[in-house]
C-alpha cells in the first residue's frame, strides 16, 4: 500500500502523456477549464438564486456595483452611484458601452426591470428587499433611481452587488422558460449548454466590457462527493475543484496541489443559548469569565493551522473592521491558556467544570470535535450534536433549544453581515446582550458606510467582549479551490465568481 | 438357460458420511428375468432403495458410491459405464417410478411437456408425432381426455392420475426394466389397487420386467412373481411369491408377515418388530437379525449364515432354516 | 414421505450436535468474539482516549511504515486521534448498534409476525398492511428525514433502524406461523383448551426460532453497513463517538494519502460482516433439517 | 382478475399511507424558511413567506390540499428549484432508471448463472469462489467500494471517467457499484433456491428419465427456482434506492437518489413528497408485476 502513491504518479503521467488523445475527457482544448463543484444550487437563471447559485449568476452576468474585498466597492455596470442621506434613495448611472450576449445594448431599463418590486420574488434570500420595501425603481435616461420605504444597512455591499442585471427585452420575448433554456447576460462567459444537475458549458464572451477572458471554455460540473472531486483533480478530469474547508484541503496539500481560497471572510463563532431560549433563566454564560474560559481553552492557532490549511487564524473580534485590527493590541485574540481558563472557571464558581450541549452544523464537524476535546481538558463535558443547517437554524430561530447550550455557527466576518445580524428588526436575532442593546440600535441607524465604520471602531469595538457570541476562528474565505496542472495562474481571484475571468490556462 | 435381463452380483454400495461409512448395500445378488416381477421387501433402511438407486447409478452425491460388485443389464455392466452412457440407458432401457406422485412431477411444466421430455431426448421425434405419442401414452395409462389433459399442470390432477402419468413417463421409451420404488404408498387403497392392475396390464402388453420395491406384502401378493427380502443391506431370503407366503423360511420374513397390515388398511409403515435394526456403520459379524431373533443361537451371533436352498428357487440365509421351515 | 430413500439422513442424526459444532466456521466465530470482546473491554485495552485529539500528530502512518511509530500502531487520523483506539471503541458503538437493532428487530418482527399469522383476519391484514407500507418506503431516505428532524444520536439511529427493519422478518415469521397453524400439534393444543397466547408462546415460537435466528444473524452485517451509509451521508452516530462506519466515511477524503484512516475500519467492517454472514449461512444449514441432507 | 384488483386496491391503500408518513415526517424536520430567508428577515417577512408556501395552514389542511393536488398529478412547486416538483423528479428519473436497469440486468446476467453453477457444483471450487465473492460483496460499505473503484479505474489506471453521465464509459463504474450488492444478494438467493429445487423428486425423476443434465439444471430446475429469484428481484428495487443514493452521490450521477437527499436537506417538501410517493408507487407496481410473473411461471399460484 505504501507504494500506491509512488505508483500513481508515473502511471498518471503516462496516462496523460500517452492517452491524452485516447481518453476523451482528457482530450481537452488548451484553454478549456473544467471546474468540479459540490453544487450549483437549483440551477435556475431566472429567478436568480443568489444564495445557492452565485457562480452561475456571477459568471454570465454583472451587478451594478461590485464588492471586490470585504469593504471595497468598484463600479461594474453602473459607472457611478449616489445614496441619499436618509438611505432611502439610490441612484445608479448605467454604462452605455455594455452589450448582452445577444448583442443588444444594456440600458437603464434592464436595471430597473431587474430590481422592479414585482420581480423581487426572484431574489431568493433577499427578504429585506421584498414585501414592499422597494417602493419604486425607475429608469431615467441612463440612470436608475430606486426608492425604499425603510433604509437597509449595507444595501450595496449586501444586496445590490450580488444581483446581476437581466435583459428585460429578451426576457419578455422568450419568457421565463425560454430564458432558463438559453440565459444571457453581460458577463464574461456565455452559456452554450446546460444539462441540469450535470454540467454547464460556457464559452468566453469576446465582447466582454471588462476584457475577454483568457479561458475559451469553462465547464462547470456538479460533483457532490468531495473524494470524487479530488480524484478528478488528480486524474485531470477537473482543473479546478471546490473543496470544503477542513477535510479535503489537507489532501490537496499532501499532493502538493495549489489552492486558492475564495469568497468573503467568515468566522466561526460560539453563540450562547441562554438569551435565545424561551424561558428567561439565569445562565452561567452570562458571566464573561466563563465565555473567556471557553475561548482560552482552545488552541485556536493550532486549530487554524491544522484543519484550515494554514489560511486562517484565531479570531479576535466578532466583526472585522476595515482597518486591520491586529495592529492594535486591544484587538488581539485571547491566547491559548488552559491554565488561565481553568482559573477563570474557578473564579466563576465552576471549578468542577460543567456539562453543556454543543450544537454544530455538520460542515463544521472537525472544528466542533476539536473544541469538545479541548474543553474536556478544562473539565467541561460537552455533548456534541451535529445537525444539518436547516435543522440547526430552525432550532435556533424557533427557540427550541433548551438548557445551557452553545451553538457553533459560521457568519460572514465583514461589517455587512455583522450589522445585518445586529439589526433589531431581524427575525433571527443572533447576537445581543443587554450591555450592547442600545449600541446595536444606534449603529444600525447609520447609513453612511464611512461613518458607520468610524462608529464601529470607536464605540462598538471596545465593548465587543460584552457581546455574547465568542469568535473562535477567522476563516479567510468561504472555501478553497484546488488547482490542477493545467491552470497556470489565478492572479485576480476575488470575492465573486467574476474571478473566473482571471483564470489563466497553462 | 438364457441370461437374465438384469443380474446383480455381490453389489456393495456404501455411503461415506461425516459420521462414518454406512454399508447401505452390503453384498446383494439377485436377478430379474424379462417379463417377470421381482419384489424387494424390507423395513425402512434395509437398503432396498439404495439398491434401486445403485442400478440407476443415481446415488446421493457425494456420499454414495458403489464399491464393489456388478450390475449387468442385458449382459452389460452398468457399474463400468460412463455418466454419459448411463444417461442414454436411463429412461430408455430402464425406467423408474418414485414413491411420491405429488413431488415426482415438476409443478411448473404441463403434463404434455413432461411426458414428451424423454421421448424428445431419446427418440428425437418431430413435434407432430411427439404430440400423438404423448396422447397415446396418456391413453395407455388410462387418463381420460388426453388431448385436453396434456395442457394441464400436475396440481390440477389427483394423486392416482399423477402416479399414472409418472408411469406414462417411465414407459414412454418402452424400457425393458421398470423399477418402482413404493409407487403406491401415497395412494388411497382403492386407487392403489387400480394402479397395480394397470401395471400388470402394461407389463403383459409390453413384456416389461418390474422390480417392485415395497414394504407392503399386500402389494407383493398382487403383483410379484418372486420376492427378495432385504434386511440390513443384505438379501436374507428369495422365493417365488406363493412359496414365500406359504413357507417363509427366515425368522425376519416370518416376523414381517406376522406384522403385515390388512389390505383394507392404509399404512405408511410396518408395525414394529421388537428391537432396532443394526447400525450399519459398525463392522457386523454374525447374522444381522440375530439380536432381534427369538431363535438365535451362538453360531448366529458369530458367523453370517450361508445361503441355504430349501427348495428350487427358494434360498434363505439362516442357520436354522430347516427348523424355521418346519415351524411355519 | 417414507424415510427410506436416504438412510444416511437418519444415520447422521445421533451425532448431529457434534458434527454441527465441528462445522462452525471457527474463524468467523473468532472474529465476532474478538469484536464483542473489544466492545466490552474497550476502556481497558484501548491505548488512547478515542476522542483525544493531538494536532501535532496528525496523519501518523502505521507503525511499520516510514515515519510510523509504535505510539500509533495503526496510525492516526486527520485530528491526530489514534486509529487503533478508535477501532476498539468503535467496536462498542458498532456492535451495540448491530446487536441492539438485530435483537429488537427479532423481538418486534417475531411478535408481530406470530400474532399476524396466528390471529389472521383483520389483525393480520392491519399488521401486514403496516409491513407493506414500511417495505414500500425507501428506508434510507426515511431514515434521513427522521434524523434530520430529531437529530443524529446513537439511540435515535438505533430506534430508526429498528422501526424500519422489522417488517421483512415479520413477513417470514408470519408465513411460517400460518403453516404451523395447520399442523396437528397446534390443533391438538387447541382442542386441549390451551389459550392462544400460550400456543403462540409454547408451540409456535420455538418452531419459528430457527428462521428468526438465521435472519437476525444475517442482519448483523446489514445493520453495520446501514449505519456506515448513514455516516457517509452525515447522519450516522455523531462524533466524537467513534463508529466504524463513521471512520470509513470520515477517512474517505484521505483515501490515497492517509489510506490507513479509512482502510482499517473498512477492513474491520468487511471482516465482521463477512463473519456474521458466514455464521448466518452456517446456522441456516445447521438448523434447516432439509439442508442436513446436502 | 379479482386477485389483481385486490392487489391493486391494497397497493393504493399502501400508497395513501406512504403519503401520510412522508408528509408528517417531512413536516417533523422543520420548515425550509431558515434556508430561504436571510438572517435579516423580520417576523413579517417570515409570515409572508410562510403564507406564500402554504405552510401557515394546519397539517390536516396542508395534507388534504397536497392529496387533492397529487391526485391530479400536481405535487406542488419545488421550494428550491422553483419548478413543479413532479417535473423536477421526472427530470431526474431517467438517469436513475438507466442506472438501475443496467445494474439489475448486469447483476442478473452474472448472478443467476453463477448461483446456478454454484448450486450444481456445491462444495466445488466454483461454488466456494462464488460464495466468497457474494459474501464479500455483501460485507463492504457500498460507498467504500465505489471510491475504491474510482481510485483504481479512474485515478491509477485511468481507464474510466470518475463521474458524470454520458456515454457507456460513464456507466460502467456506477452500474458496477450499484450492481455489486444486488449481485451478491441475488447470487445467494439463486444458489439456495436452486439447492432446494435440485433436491426435489421431480429432478431425480428427470435424471431417471435420462434427460441431459444441462436441460435438467437450466430448464427443469431453474424454472422452479425462478419464482423465488423474480420475487427477490422485486424486493431488490427498494434497496436499490438506497444503493442509488450512495452511487449517485459518489459518481455525480444526476438521478433521483441524489435529488431526494438534497431535497431532504433543503426541506423541499414538495419534491420529497413527490419523489417518495412515486418511488413507493413504482415499488408497489413492481411487486405486483413480480407476483404476476410469479403466477405466470408457477401455475400453482396462478390457479390456487
Amino acid at each position: 500500500m505504501a507504494s500506491l502513491r509512488d505508483l500513481t504518479k508515473p502511471l498518471l503521467a503516462a496516462a496523460i502523456a500517452a492517452g491524452a488523445s485516447l481518453v476523451p475527457w482528457a482530450a481537452a482544448a488548451q484553454s478549456r477549464i473544467t471546474i468540479a463543484i459540490n453544487t450549483l444550487g437549483p440551477e435556475t437563471w431566472w429567478p436568480q438564486d443568489i444564495a445557492n447559485n452565485k457562480y452561475l449568476t456571477g459568471t454570465i452576468g454583472d451587478p451594478l456595483v461590485r464588492l471586490v474585498s470585504p469593504y471595497k466597492l468598484e463600479p461594474a455596470l453602473a459607472s457611478s452611484w449616489k445614496v441619499s442621506d436618509d438611505g432611502l434613495t439610490y441612484e445608479f448611472t448605467i454604462r452605455n458601452d455594455v452589450l448582452f450576449h445577444d448583442g443588444s445594448k444594456l440600458t437603464a431599463e434592464d436595471a430597473a426591470f431587474t430590481f422592479a418590486p414585482e420581480n423581487a420574488q426572484n431574489y431568493v434570500g433577499f427578504s429585506r428587499m421584498k414585501n414592499g420595501n422597494i417602493v419604486s425603481v425607475e429608469a431615467q435616461g441612463d440612470r436608475v433611481i430606486m426608492k425604499l420605504k425603510e433604509a437597509i444597512p449595507f444595501m450595496i455591499d449586501g444586496y445590490i452587488s450580488r444581483i446581476s442585471i437581466r435583459p428585460k427585452a429578451y426576457l419578455q420575448r422568450v419568457g421565463v422558460e425560454g430564458f432558463n433554456k438559453q440565459p444571457i447576460g453581460t458577463g464574461p462567459f456565455k452559456v452554450v449548454e446546460h444539462v441540469k444537475s450535470q454540467h454547464v458549458k460556457m464559452v468566453a464572451n469576446d465582447n466582454y466590457f471588462g476584457g475577454r477572458p483568457k479561458v475559451d471554455e469553462l465547464i462547470w460540473r456538479v460533483v457532490p462527493e468531495p473524494a470524487t472531486r479530488l480524484a478528478m483533480l488528480r486524474n485531470g478530469e477537473a482543473d479546478v475543484t471546490y473543496n470544503e474547508l477542513g477535510a479535503s484541503t489537507g489532501e490537496l496539500q499532501r499532493y502538493g496541489m495549489r489552492a486558492v481560497s475564495f469568497g468573503l471572510p467568515r468566522q466561526s463563532v460560539l453563540v450562547f443559548n441562554h438569551l435565545l431560549r424561551k424561558e428567561n433563566l439565569p445562565s452561567r454564560f452570562a458571566d464573561v469569565r466563563v465565555r473567556r474560559a471557553l475561548t482560552m481553552a482552545i488552541d485556536r492557532e493550532a486549530v487554524a493551522n491544522a484543519i484550515y490549511f494554514g489560511k486562517d487564524r484565531a479570531a479576535a473580534l466578532l466583526i472585522m473592521p476595515r482597518d486591520t485590527p491586529s495592529l492594535d493590541p486591544k484587538y488581539r485574540p485571547l491566547a491559548y491558556d488552559p491554565v488561565r481558563a481553568k482559573a477563570l472557571l474557578a473564579e466563576a464558581g465552576l471549578s468542577g467544570g460543567f456539562k453543556v450541549d454543543l450544537y454544530a452544523p455538520n460542515n463544521l464537524k472537525d472544528l466542533a470535535v476539536l473544541m469538545v476535546s479541548y474543553w474536556q481538558r478544562i473539565g467541561i463535558d460537552a455533548k456534541l450534536s451535529l445537525l444539518d443547517p436547516a435543522s440547526l437554524n430552525n432550532a435556533w430561530f424557533n427557540r427550541t433549544l433548551s438548557g445551557d447550550a452553545i451553538i457553533l455557527s459560521q457568519i460572514l466576518a465583514n461589517g455587512v453581515a455583522s450589522l445585518v445580524y445586529l439589526d433589531p428588526a431581524a427575525q433571527v436575532v443572533t447576537y445581543y446582550s443587554p450591555e450592547t442593546d442600545a449600541l446595536r440600535v444606534a449603529g444600525t441607524a447609520i447609513v453612511d458606510p464611512a461613518r458607520q465604520d468610524e462608529w464601529f471602531l470607536k464605540v462598538f469595538a471596545p465593548k465587543l467582549d460584552q457581546l455574547y457570541p465568542v469568535p473562535v476562528i477567522l476563516e479567510g474565505r468561504d472555501g478553497v479551490f484546488g488547482l490542477g496542472q493545467r491552470v497556470k495562474d489565478w492572479s485576480k481571484f476575488e470575492l465573486h465568481a467574476m474571478g473566473f475571468q482571471w483564470l489563466t490556462p497553462q | 438357460m438364457t441370461q437374465p435381463l438384469l443380474k446383480v452380483d455381490d453389489l456393495r454400495t456404501y455411503l461415506f458420511t461425516r459420521n462414518g461409512i454406512v454399508r447401505a448395500v452390503d453384498g446383494v445378488s439377485f436377478h430379474v428375468d424379462a417379463g417377470e416381477t421381482l419384489g424387494i421387501v424390507g423395513e425402512s433402511g434395509s437398503g432396498k432403495s439404495m439398491t434401486a438407486l445403485s442400478i440407476q447409478r443415481l446415488l446421493p452425491r457425494p456420499a454414495g458410491r458403489i464399491v464393489g460388485g456388478e450390475i449387468r443389464l442385458e449382459g452389460e455392466d452398468l457399474v463400468a459405464k460412463s455418466e454419459r452412457q448411463m444417461s442414454a440407458i436411463r429412461g430408455r432401457s430402464m425406467a423408474m417410478i418414485l414413491q411420491d406422485p405429488m413431488s415426482s412431477l415438476n409443478p411448473v411444466f404441463t403434463i404434455g411437456q413432461q411426458v414428451s421430455d424423454p421421448l424428445r431426448t431419446h427418440r428425437k421425434l418431430p413435434p407432430g408425432e411427439l404430440r400423438k405419442a404423448v396422447e397415446r401414452l396418456l391413453e395407455m395409462v388410462r387418463i381420460p381426455a388426453p388431448q385436453t389433459r396434456v395442457n394441464d399442470y400436475p396440481h390440477q390432477m389427483s394423486g392416482g392420475m399423477r402416479q399414472r402419468i409418472v408411469g406414462a413417463i417411465a414407459l414412454s421409451c418402452e424400457p425393458k426394466l421398470l423399477i418402482a420404488d413404493e409407487p403406491t404408498t401415497a395412494l388411497d387403497v382403492t386407487v392403489q389397487a387400480q394402479y397395480l392392475r394397470l401395471l400388470r396390464d402394461l407389463q403383459a402388453r409390453l413384456g416389461l420386467a418390474i422390480i417392485m420395491i415395497t414394504h407392503d406384502f399386500g402389494v407383493v401378493a398382487r403383483i410379484c412373481d418372486r420376492v427378495a427380502v432385504m434386511y440390513a443391506g443384505r438379501i436374507v431370503e428369495t422365493a417365488a411369491t406363493t412359496t414365500l407366503f406359504d413357507r417363509p423360511a427366515h425368522p425376519y420374513t416370518q416376523a414381517l408377515m406376522r406384522s403385515m397390515p390388512r389390505l383394507d388398511q392404509r399404512s405408511d409403515r410396518l408395525p414394529a418388530i421388537d428391537g432396532q435394526p443394526p447400525d450399519l456403520r459398525q463392522t457386523l459379524t454374525g447374522c444381522r437379525f440375530a439380536p432381534r431373533c427369538a431363535h438365535a443361537s451362538d453360531i448366529c451371533r458369530q458367523q453370517y449364515p450361508e445361503m441355504t436352498v430349501v427348495s428350487p428357487g427358494h434360498a434363505v440365509n439362516c442357520w436354522h432354516a430347516d427348523r424355521m421351515m418346519a415351524a411355519s | 414421505m417414507a424415510e427410506v430413500s436416504f438412510p444416511h439422513a437418519q444415520e447422521r442424526r445421533p451425532g448431529r450436535g457434534f458434527a454441527a459444532l465441528r462445522r462452525l466456521p471457527l474463524l468467523s466465530g473468532a472474529i465476532i468474539a474478538a469484536a464483542l470482546l473489544a466492545a466490552l473491554l474497550a476502556p481497558w485495552i484501548a491505548p488512547y482516549d478515542p476522542a483525544a485529539v493531538d494536532l501535532l500528530r496528525r496523519f501518523a502512518p502505521p507503525a511499520w511504515m516510514d515515519g510510523g511509530s509504535s505510539l500509533h500502531i495503526l496510525g492516526s487520523d486527520d485530528l491526530g486521534r489514534d486509529v487503533l483506539s478508535r477501532l476498539i471503541w468503535g467496536a462498542r458503538v458498532s456492535m451495540l448498534v448491530a446487536v441492539a437493532c438485530v435483537v429488537s428487530d427479532a423481538i418486534l418482527g417475531t411478535a408481530i409476525g406470530i400474532v399476524a399469522g396466528y390471529c389472521g383476519g383483520r389483525v393480520d391484514s392491519v399488521l401486514m398492511r403496516l409491513a407493506d407500507i414500511l417495505l414500500a418506503l425507501p428506508y434510507l431516505l426515511i431514515a434521513l428525514v427522521v434524523v434530520s428532524a430529531v437529530g443524529a444520536s446513537l439511540s435515535n439511529v438505533i430506534v430508526i433502524i429498528v422501526v424500519l427493519r422489522w417488517a421483512a422478518l415479520s413477513r417470514i415469521v408470519r408465513g411460517e406461523t400460518m403453516m404451523l397453524k395447520q399442523r396437528e400439534f397446534v390443533a391438538l393444543a387447541k382442542v386441549a383448551g390451551i389459550g392462544p397466547v400460550r400456543i403462540m408462546w409454547r408451540h409456535i415460537l420455538p418452531n419459528v426460532m430457527n428462521s428468526v435466528v438465521v435472519v437476525s444473524t444475517l442482519g448483523v452485517g446489514a445493520v453495520i453497513l446501514f449505519e456506515s451509509v448513514l455516516s457517509f451521508l452525515g447522519v450516522g452516530v455523531p462524533p466524537p463517538t467513534p463508529s466504524w462506519g463513521g471512520m470509513v466515511a470520515d477517512g474517505r477524503n484521505y483515501l490515497t494519502s492517509a489510506w490507513w484512516v479509512s482502510l482499517f475500519p473498512g477492513l474491520v467492517i468487511t471482516a465482521v460482516c463477512l463473519a456474521a454472514n458466514l455464521c448466518g449461512d452456517w446456522l441456516r444449514e445447521a438448523m434447516d433439517p432439509k439442508s442436513n441432507r446436502r | 382478475m379479482d386477485y389483481v384488483l385486490q392487489r391493486l386496491l391494497h397497493g393504493v391503500l399502501t400508497l395513501l399511507a406512504v403519503t401520510i408518513v412522508v408528509f408528517l415526517l417531512s413536516r417533523l424536520s422543520g420548515d425550509p424558511l431558515s434556508l430561504i430567508l436571510d438572517p435579516a428577515a423580520t417576523a413579517a417577512d417570515r409570515a409572508v413567506e410562510l403564507a406564500r408556501l402554504g405552510l401557515d395552514r394546519s397539517y390536516i389542511d396542508q395534507y388534504l390540499i397536497f392529496l387533492g393536488n397529487a391526485l391530479g398529478g400536481d405535487f406542488g412547486e419545488s421550494i428550491f428549484y422553483k419548478a413543479p416538483a413532479f417535473s423536477v423528479f421526472m427530470q431526474h428519473l431517467p438517469a436513475t432508471l438507466e442506472l438501475g436497469v443496467v445494474a439489475i440486468a448486469v447483476s442478473a446476467a452474472i448472478a443467476i448463472p453463477a448461483g446456478v453453477v454454484s448450486a450444481v457444483r456445491k462444495g466445488g471450487i466454483l461454488d466456494t469462489a462464488a460464495k466468497a465473492f457474494a459474501l464479500t460483496g455483501q460485507s463492504a460499505p457500498i460507498f467504500w467500494i465505489a471510491l475504491m473503484l474510482v481510485l483504481v479505474f479512474s485515478v491509477v489506471l485511468g481507464w474510466l471517467p470518475t463521474s458524470g453521465r454520458g456515454g457507456l464509459s460513464h456507466l460502467v463504474l456506477p452500474a458496477l457499484t450499484l450492481g455489486w450488492y444486488s449481485n451478491a444478494f441475488l447470487m445467494r438467493v439463486t444458489r439456495s433456491s436452486m439447492l432446494d429445487v435440485l433436491d426435489a423428486d421431480y429432478i431425480r425423476l428427470a435424471r431417471l428419465e435420462g434427460l441431459p443434465e444441462r436441460r435438467i439444471v437450466w430448464v427443469h430446475a431453474l424454472k422452479n427456482a425462478a419464482g423465488t429469484i423474480v420475487t427477490t428481484l422485486g424486493l431488490m428495487t427498494i434497496s436499490l434506492v438506497t444503493g442509488a443514493v450512495v452511487t449517485e452521490t459518489v459518481f455525480a450521477w444526476p438521478g433521483v437518489g441524489r435529488l431526494i437527499v438534497e431535497s431532504i436537506f433543503h426541506r423541499d417538501f414538495p419534491v420529497v413528497q413527490a419523489a417518495v410517493t412515486v418511488i413507493a408507487a413504482i415499488v408497489i407496481l413492481i411487486n405486483l408485476a413480480v407476483d404476476l410473473i410469479f403466477a405466470w411461471i408457477d401455475p400453482r399460484v396462478r390457479l390456487g
